[in-house]
């Protein structure tokens, strides 16, 4: 990992610099943490069973999807991708819809009003700009909302990333771009995306201040997201954070890394694990113990399984629903073509 | 809309009265390249940013898919964006924008999320403009789920169709004939009113033919109906207006009463919007058909440049030939 | 192509053959998103990488328009690039490298600058994938003048196929059926061969109905025709493997036998290439046909996700019911 | 303009560095942009008088479009937009062709064989990475070329800029990005394109190296361009350059710049104008004379009137011919389309 980057707590647990948020927060934060991690691994273990599409594991990315979200309030918005569950989740978006998504059900994005986090972004880079136009509207609303954008290193090689980030720099949007540099987009490897030393070099180009940070450091992401959010929710227009982490799973279910890369790289990475490192500090700090962490794990197992079951006992669409939801009311041609399909099968 | 006040406007200065009518709505901003200052490459958004301000009438960075998608975000969010892409031939780096994100909200949603916003693009050819200034593509929106393609050809059309785009709980597709911003003139109601979307125009009753056209085309239709009614052949003239949802109905109960038609568009032929049309009237109305549909469109070529684009745009003579030929089907 | 060596191969196999076969032209480039270390997410570059290089066989960054555009830029220059989009989905950000400048080279320096180049796109449902990993968008491209379209519906095809358009000396869009990729061995020819572009193949004569189809909905088509030869119904089967440049005369002549014709596709139906055919046969063949050209299609809607997306993929019955219904007809 | 850019020329003629060229080539440089001067106000007044479709003068940018391409030679790519007629020209695409493609007539790109120069693009943004293309081309063939690409402030503002800038880096293929920031963008100016304070600032977004230098130095332009050339030559890969320059004249001939700016600032400008600061140099060095400056304005003059008459001589296509050049041989749907076309006129 580069040295130049921001980070509060090092891998060992202990601190470099000052910690954004109190023990109990940090407790909080540490809890959704491994929430995440528990979907994650039930997600990547139903998919193997054939219960889910194929699925995106975000295995050591979940210090930047708490963190991130941790700065967020009711207003603002988030606009993220298919690896962002944790995320997501803990910025509102019921559980239970995460995974009927990943059934394959279009019901996943039907989330309660008010929650405001769009359905996951399946192209890569064409959502940043959501994200600048949201946060727009934050602004000729005056709501006071941010808009968060999560996205990967891979997408920041898409025209789209580019477009998102000169707009939010020209009508200084409240928007934070958040990057996940996991190192990979698929097979490609950070260093084949871009001749640029790093992804934060390019926030100058867009009169956007930017900040790489160590993903894997919850308080880094903490403090770096909340100074943004500040600054966003002030007027100061966007910022841009590279986050650098590590995918340790496979890109997605279908996906086999050892086409690509080596274990070594990997377990280097699995020893710096973002939860790992926060229980450390709670364990120095007198603020964990095993019990606690057994309750944490039941809860985190339960919640799952109970998004898991409701998801589940839906029923898929009829033949007739499928036409529902193409406009607010179906065209003469949809309510003919379901008549069709009636039909003919 | 009788006894309403009304003034001769071009179909420009109807969209313009149309675009300040809509930003009463507090909700509603208008983006695009230079929409603001200079009121448009066409003059259509002329004066709208003076009356009402940069941060409602925005002048945006060359960058057409960062205008659709960031209308986008503004329309998930609640307001009520109208985005102009400058040129048809400029649109497709917003295609993207437009078809997996657009066009699709709703539906991945299932109606918690919408994206109710208006998407202006001038269109066609016919005054010898440069490369990518001439094209008539709008095939490939029609061709997308979730969108609404709407043409108007006349300024009445225009200014009430785009108050009803303006105000459709989707997004619209409006696509502007370049060549009719300024060609023709006619008294257009000073008050807010609708055209509705979907609902196309008999422009002129007649039992021999059906001509069935759209956008700048209509007036090449229009003619050949007349050349057509000196020969004594009766041509029913429809404006389409809105090309999806598309009018089938009235398309096919001209057809079933004069057994032929004629569909005349200036997009290249092959997988153009014509296809649709005569696609559709041969499957309802097949045993009315005395003579095969016949298609009156551009080639499948890049629109000529100035010196050769008459080869290329349909013309009342070919329109007239077509329509006749049909008259001597069986 | 008696008496060659032929070795039994999936669609995926028979292309990735060709692919190496291509590659011994120095000329030749392959460039991609995940094309070299992993050989393609289904695997059709497999090994290419580790043959010829990383110069002639090259990840990209992820960024559609740029993969278009360079493979543009090197195919000016005098290479022979072959470039994959890794889902039709994900092709749209490309689309206006393809139609701005692809497609019209030729045109726009008269024939002085030239951009032979392959854009292979994997497309279409059927496997239950994810958001945008299932579209059948053929019709965006071959609405667009100065561009070929392919579809190979069966191992030996696409080999041959890939082979002419690489050969070709003008842009091919080549469209590989996802579903088709491993659910059909045959014999391939180990040797170079071509099946030439913009002709179709008669799978099956019959006279009583034509079934006109392409890509992976080919499997459906020949079930279907399975199922009607048991009631006594001889479909006549076509598969198009070329959409642009249609072969006109092959489905006109068996359409004039048979008088009745069924279009599949599993692309949405509104402006899908279905009309482009139906329009053409009623054009041609008019007075031939004892019943409405059915368009069997997918709907004017997203295709649906896993749980829901049998509802949305033309099947057998479908396609059967709409055969039966031609052979109703006057 | 901003100070902080190269200049080696000072508007008064003077020397700040080392000037990049000698006299001779000096006074050919200056003959060059005399031409390009002479040629673009006559499309201005042929425009006017209807003989032209829409045309985009280029008066300011002389020294740019001259200067770019001095350093190249045979083997190498020129790929630049409607605005570089000029640059164009010098690169070897005939006048005759420039002056035919703003007639309206495709002729204008059948340039001679061995002119590696693209036509004109029409669209904004999209060029760019064609030039990478055969950039690249270049380097597999191993012909040495380098390709040069030209255009606006504008045009960065595209997706497409950005994934040409990425592969470029990623490939480093010998592309030279010239960037004309002439302050406009039809009426959008600079400020208002990116909160960037200068488009150089892009460069090390893409890990490449970048310039900014005073676009109407000719010294400036000729020194940055070389040394860009160099180092995609020797296989050093590409360098932006962002030359700050002016638009003088109107965005196209139908364009009117009253609406969106003053007189004032073109003033400005028009004192600062490229060819009279080379031509001061020049008289400074007693390489100029009233005599030789009459015979190089007479010399463009005749030479653009020889290609406008050529140009004008040709016949417009027949109907057949607009079907000729889609494809190496017209398919037989477009034959079958030539027909109709005959029948029904
Ligand atoms: C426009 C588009 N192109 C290609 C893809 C296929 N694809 C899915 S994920 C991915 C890599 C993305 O990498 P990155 O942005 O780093 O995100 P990560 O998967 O590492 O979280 C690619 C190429 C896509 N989904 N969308
Ligand atoms: C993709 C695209 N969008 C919009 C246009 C319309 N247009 C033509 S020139 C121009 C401004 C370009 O500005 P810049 O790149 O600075 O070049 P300049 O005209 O100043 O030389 C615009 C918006 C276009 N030609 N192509
Ligand atoms: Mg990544
Ligand atoms: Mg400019």
């Amino acid at each position: 990992m580069p040295g130049d980057m921001l980070q509060i707590l090092r891998p060992d647990g202990t601190l470099v610099g000052d910690a954004p948020v109190d023990v109990d927060t940090t407790r909080d934060l540490y809890h959704a943490m491994v929430v995440g991690r528990v979907y994650d691994r039930k997600c990547t273990a139903m998919q193997k069973q054939g219960r889910l599409a194929t699925y995106a594991p975000f295995e050591g990315q979940e210090a930047c999807q708490i963190g991130a979200v941790a700065p967020l309030e009711e207003q603002d918005w988030v606009v993220a991708t298919y690896r962002d569950a944790a995320a997501m989740w803990f910025a509102g978006y019921p559980m239970v819809n995460l995974i009927l998504g990943r059934t394959g059900d279009e019901r996943g994005g039907q989330i309660p009003e008010g929650v405001n986090v769009l359905p996951p972004s399946i192209t890569v880079g064409g959502h940043m700009i959501h994200a600048v136009g949201t946060g727009w509207a934050s602004k000729l609303q005056g709501d006071g909302g941010v808009s968060l954008t999560m996205f990967g290193d891979g997408a920041t090689s898409e025209g789209d990333f580019h477009e998102a980030m000169n707009f939010a720099g020209v009508y200084q949007t409240p928007t934070v771009f958040f990057c996940q540099n996991n190192g990979w987009a698929i097979s490609l490897p950070f260093e084949q995306q871009t001749n640029a030393a790093a992804l934060v070099d390019k926030a100058i180009g867009y009169g956007m201040p930017g900040v790489r940070i160590d993903g894997n450091d919850l308080f880094a992401v903490v403090a770096a997201t909340t100074e943004a959010v500040e600054t966003a929710r002030s007027g100061g227009g966007p910022t841009f954070i590279e986050a650098m982490t590590y995918r340790i799973g496979p890109h997605t279910t279908a996906d086999d890394p050892g086409r690509y890369r080596t274990e070594e790289a990997t377990d280097e990475w699995r020893r710096s694990d973002p939860i790992d490192r926060v229980r450390a500090y709670l364990v120095a700090n007198d603020a964990w113990d095993q019990s606690w962490e057994d309750e944490v794990a039941d809860e985190a197992s339960d919640q799952v399984e109970a998004a898991v079951e409701e998801a589940e006992a839906l029923d898929p669409f009829t033949a007739g629903e499928v036409f529902d939801a193409m406009f607010a009311e179906p065209t003469q041609t949809l309510l003919d073509q379901r008549d069709m399909l009636r039909r003919d099968g | 809309m009788n006894g309403q006040a009304t003034t001769e406007r071009t179909m420009a200065q109807a969209l313009n009265a149309g675009l300040r009518e809509a930003l009463s709505d507090e909700s509603v901003v208008i983006l695009g390249e230079d929409v603001g200052r200079t009121g448009g490459v066409f003059r259509v958004t002329d004066g709208l940013q003076a009356e009402y301000g940069a941060e409602r009438v925005v002048d945006t960075p060359v960058a057409e898919s960062g205008i659709v998608g960031a209308a986008f975000g503004l329309a998930v969010a609640g307001m009520r964006p109208i985005a102009e892409i400058q040129f048809m031939g400029f649109s497709y780096p917003g295609y993207d924008q437009v078809v997996n994100h657009v066009s699709r909200i709703r539906n991945r949603s299932r109606h918690r999320f919408t994206a109710p916003l208006v998407i202006r693009i001038p269109y066609g050819g016919g005054i010898g403009a440069a490369e990518h200034h001439s094209e008539s593509f709008e095939a490939i929106y029609t061709h997308v789920p979730g969108l609404k393609v709407v043409v108007p050809s006349r300024p009445i059309d225009a200014k009430g169709l785009l108050t009803a785009a303006v105000a459709d709980p989707d997004p619209v597709i409006f696509l502007e004939p370049i060549r009719a911003y300024r060609s023709m003139k006619e008294e257009v109601p000073d008050d807010s009113y609708e055209v509705p979307i979907g609902v196309a125009s008999i422009e002129r009753p007649g039992d021999d033919v059906t001509l069935i056209g759209y956008g700048a085309m209509m007036r090449e239709v229009r003619e050949a109906a007349e050349v057509l009614a000196s020969s004594g052949v009766g041509a029913e003239v429809i404006d389409l207006r809105t090309l999806v949802p598309l009018d089938v109905e009235t398309v096919i109960a001209s057809v079933q009463n004069t057994g032929r038609a004629v569909i005349v568009h200036e997009a290249p032929r092959t997988s153009g919007f014509g296809g649709e049309i005569a696609a559709t009237i041969q499957e309802r109305a097949l045993y009315s058909l005395r003579a095969p549909v016949e298609r009156v469109t551009g080639w499948d070529i890049v629109v000529p440049l100035r010196r050769a684009e008459k080869h290329y745009t349909p013309g009342v003579d070919r329109i007239v030939a077509a329509a006749m030929r049909t008259t001597e089907g069986h």
